[in-house]
């Protein structure tokens, strides 16, 4: 127990020294010069799906993104430090298959959990920014990452600063049950004081963010922007399609759709993102 | 054999009691059945509770407002958009004391359940309870609420006024709602729609209520892609309330006649009653400011780690 | 100019000491010795009218009632006095033809405005109370109404008592133009200083509460009672019938179809209108 | 003759204009036009300015967005319901100061009309202004107000959710709020649905901008049953800025270039701009409290008799 526990650590201690260096790789970079747009199937470079941030140069499309890489895109250079990265599970975790699916999540996005915490400046301002990422374990919320998120609540709290969170996330990590719920109650709880102290929290929600982080901080925000084209929403479409016996418009419980009914306050392309989140920053009296 | 099958017998036992006059024949059955009930009822699995839980005949909150709460006065509207029957909200005298009520009601009858969603509430629902909520607290009256839900409804009207942020802004407003918040799990707890309603100083569970991050169903057709391995998945989900009083998210249990809250309810109610009681009594001894931090770092310590 | 203030004062004066000889003889007392329901028809005498509150033994249905009914049948007996009943106009309206509108409902109703205003004890609890009167003038929310309900919200912060507001009005009282309008800013301005301090405000609204009155003080209590089957909204029915091009249902704006759109605490029959204020006003700690 | 009857004349004269060669016809035409507009423009009725003040090509919220808060940063949607077009909210920068923006916005073609409702807000509307309202509280940013609608929209579904409440809550709400509001009225400003965004610490109001209970024509349909006579109507409502200067209601006129606003839009500009930024710096002066109370006395002290 102690041992796998240990061995876990210092696989996450090698990899954080390591991504220091790496830090300015991106690790989208695929194997192939060019990947084509997933929606209009455009054939792109890598080199341009870079420079354009992922985000497709003939129809817009916004490809899902890492959490290192949302962090370098909203954070100036060399001003972003992990906090609390090194929190982890210390209990085993006695679902069957968990641990060997958390490991395999580990491996194949170099991070220890589905969000990153930390620190960072935005075009000078200091703020706290976490981002998740939905390519470990589809960005579903367990323990750890309600913990991470609730450290940052808090640490942004107690030094009076601002917090953006970046939400991505299939919902619940159900191998966790009623924890990961309850993360729901604890992230909300640490925003409330945030709140309660007359500090700014803005969301980024991007594609998708749905369940519990929906019905919890992704929600929550003084500010909630949204990527173009992100899924936003409580239940599945196919829950809801078996529920209500009818077929769901393609654009239900995407952004646009959601600022329509009232939920978003704004859609932002990626490459507005930095420029706006800053804006918003100044906005709200933040230096 | 399920909690079900031996429920199952025992009524083809009772049938055949009653077709008999046989005055031995009837003993006989009598003591039959009080020796199933008692060997089924001391032996539940998680799956039998998950059964009893969601028993048609399972007491429902208007149960227990009716008995907890004679002069219950319901109060309605989220003062936006609608009225949710599935959300019942109201006032009422508890040892004299004025009491807010907020429950999660589902029917016992199917035109019931038609008029109450199966006790699923829409945004609404949640936007009421904030609503009543927030009157508690500005005339300093404690909260009970009553969960008893399957989930939030998964409709579309209910994704389309926000049910995502309809239930954050419970979980937001009760964590610092300056009043006492009893909570009691009554039936069923399931997924975000049930937490909404179970932020507060204390969280009471019936012994055979059951709370979970969603139906043992809905756990196995997504884990498992199949929905029939349900009573599996029940098994691991850690949703009895031993489970969830051992994990530190229930703070008392309150024990159930065998077979279940409506076999013996009246002496469920006094017992319930008493805790409730007691509950609010200590409760209101504390500092505002402490009850606050309190109920803050009762979930907050909740998956944390080093 | 003087003169005409000086007439009216006196009018006013005299009716407020003939009235209380006469404050147990109900003024809906019809010529006749029955009169018809105006829902079902049914004949009723008017013995059975004041026995039964003004409600139709047949059918249920709730006739309109004047303000001093209302005060009757809301507070205990001899318990009820006006405050600052005197309130009345000083200016010239110059507006064609409002003075003699004016003095034909004063003389009609025996009040001086569309508003009676007071202190009494409902159980033994002491509250401010107000009814309006849809007799005069439509229950038109005009400078004085707006005085009268503002002085009577400021008396009971002041005095840290719950008040309790009966509606009916058609609406802003359109002679006084933009004086009219104001009124129901200044009223909710007043009862956001009455709520501020932890007070109970409840509404009782009844048939018929709409324009002006029901954007502000109608809409406005910690509690909404509404009468059965009364007419509640913003915009008159014709109004929107034409904005739509559409008939609107027989119950659309009615209490019940309110209550079901979320607007309304509660419906309660006049019956059980005395002990439902009586145990809401226990429930929120008056004593 | 009315002012609408002087444009229409100067119109015509204008393409007389654009027919000929002749400069001295053209130099006459110029100066009869310039008479005109001279003495129409200064002998302007209750009723003309009705006309000014609904003109199409009045500029609208939008125009005075643009101008003003050229960084202007929109933000949608009440969190409830839905994201009214009829009212736009957002943040900008003004004279290097966060300031926070809430205007009732007509459009000016019928493409844009349709899209903002011809700038008739629903509950949706107002709820979100009460949002945005507060947050603005709640990062001291000053908000100005734009007012500029012919009432709050009367159909089915504003009753249905909530008109009356979206309305009476926004009169409760802006009372207290603790950040100084300057409301300006550009246009037409009618009903509950105007005076929902006039409550605030001052009131600037545009020397051709009307302010009144309701609509001249609905004054006139209500009054004598006769929508006709709307003209007559208007000339008793006292609904023009020096009326409402004279009542203590408005607290400024800026005025205008001659036939209106859009004569010499940058010049107005220069003096609204001027205007706000004076009085928010006086206003941010004044202790919390004192504003409070002031706005209150404001209110206070309109229709107040002996
Ligand atoms: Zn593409
Ligand atoms: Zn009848």
């Amino acid at each position: 127990m102690q041992d796998l526990f240990n061995k876990r650590k210092a696989k996450i201690d090698s990899f954080n020294k390591s991504r220091k260096k790496k830090e300015f790789v991106p690790k989208e970079i695929p194997e192939y010069m060019f990947r084509n747009c997933p929606h209009c199937n455009f054939s792109i470079s890598y080199r341009e799906w870079i420079d354009e941030l992922y985000v497709c140069s003939r129809c817009g499309y916004h490809l899902r993104i890492s959490a290192n890489e949302r962090i370098r895109q909203i954070c100036d250079r060399d001003t972003y430090y992990e906090i609390d990265a090194k929190v982890t599970t210390v209990n085993e975790h006695d679902f069957e298959g968990y641990d060997e699916k958390l490991d395999i999540a580990q491996r194949s996005t170099g991070l220890s959990e589905a969000v990153v915490c930390g620190v960072g400046r935005i075009n000078g301002i200091k703020a706290v920014v976490c981002a998740m990422d939905s390519n470990f374990m589809m960005g579903s919320m367990g323990g750890v990452v309600g913990e991470k998120i609730t450290k940052s609540i808090e640490y942004a709290t107690s030094r009076r600063l601002p917090i953006i969170i970046a939400t991505a996330s299939g919902g619940a990590r159900m191998q966790e049950g009623i924890i990961s719920l309850m993360q729901m109650a604890k992230t909300s709880a640490a925003l409330k004081r945030h709140s309660d102290k007359g500090l700014l929290y803005m969301t980024l929600i991007t594609d998708p963010t749905t369940g519990g982080v929906s019905a919890s901080y992704a929600m929550l925000g003084d500010i909630i922007i949204a990527e173009p084209n992100a899924l936003i929403g409580f239940a599945g479409k196919r829950v809801i399609e078996k529920t209500v016996n009818e077929t769901l418009p393609p654009q239900f419980q995407r952004s646009e759709f959601m600022l329509e009914k009232g939920f978003i306050d704004l859609i932002v392309e990626r490459r507005d993102l930095k420029s706006t989140i800053t804006k918003l920053l100044i906005l709200h009296g933040v230096k | 054999m399920d909690y079900k099958d031996y429920e199952n017998l025992i009524n083809k036992l009772l049938e055949q009691k009653s077709k008999t006059n046989d005055e031995k024949e009837k003993e006989a059955i009598d003591n039959e059945v009080k020796r199933m009930m008692m060997f089924a009822g001391e032996n539940l699995t998680a799956w039998d509770r998950v059964y009893i839980a969601r028993h048609k005949d399972r007491p429902k909150a208007y149960d227990y407002i009716k008995k907890l709460f004679p002069d219950f006065i319901e109060l309605h509207g989220d003062r936006y958009f609608g009225d949710d029957n599935a959300i019942v909200t109201g006032l009422a005298t508890f040892h004299d004391m004025p009491v807010t009520i907020i429950a999660q009601a589902k029917g016992k009858t199917t035109e019931e359940n038609i008029i109450r969603n199966f006790g699923m509430a829409n945004p609404e629902g949640y936007r009421k309870a904030i609503r009543i909520a927030k009157q508690a607290e500005k005339f300093n009256r404690p909260i009970i609420t009553f969960v008893d839900t399957s989930g939030a409804y998964p409709g579309k009207g209910a994704e389309e006024r926000g049910q995502a942020e309809a239930i954050a802004e419970c979980l937001f407003e009760f964590s610092t709602l300056k009043t006492v918040v009893i909570c009691v799990v009554i039936g069923e707890g399931g997924s975000g729609g049930a937490l909404a309603l179970s932020i507060g100083d204390k969280i009471i569970m019936l012994e055979n209520a059951i709370y979970s991050i969603l139906s043992p169903e809905g756990f196995a057709s997504i884990l498992w892609k199949d929905e029939t391995r349900a009573k599996e998945a029940s098994e691991r989900m850690k949703l009895t309330s031993f489970d969830l009083k051992n994990l530190g998210i229930v703070d008392e249990i309150i024990k159930e006649p065998l077979g279940g809250a409506q076999y013996d309810f009246e002496d469920l109610i006094k017992r319930l009653d008493r805790s409730i009681y007691n509950s609010i009594s200590e409760l209101e001894k504390v500092r505002m400011n402490t009850l606050i931090n309190r109920r803050y770092e009762k979930y907050r310590k909740i998956g944390a780690y080093e």
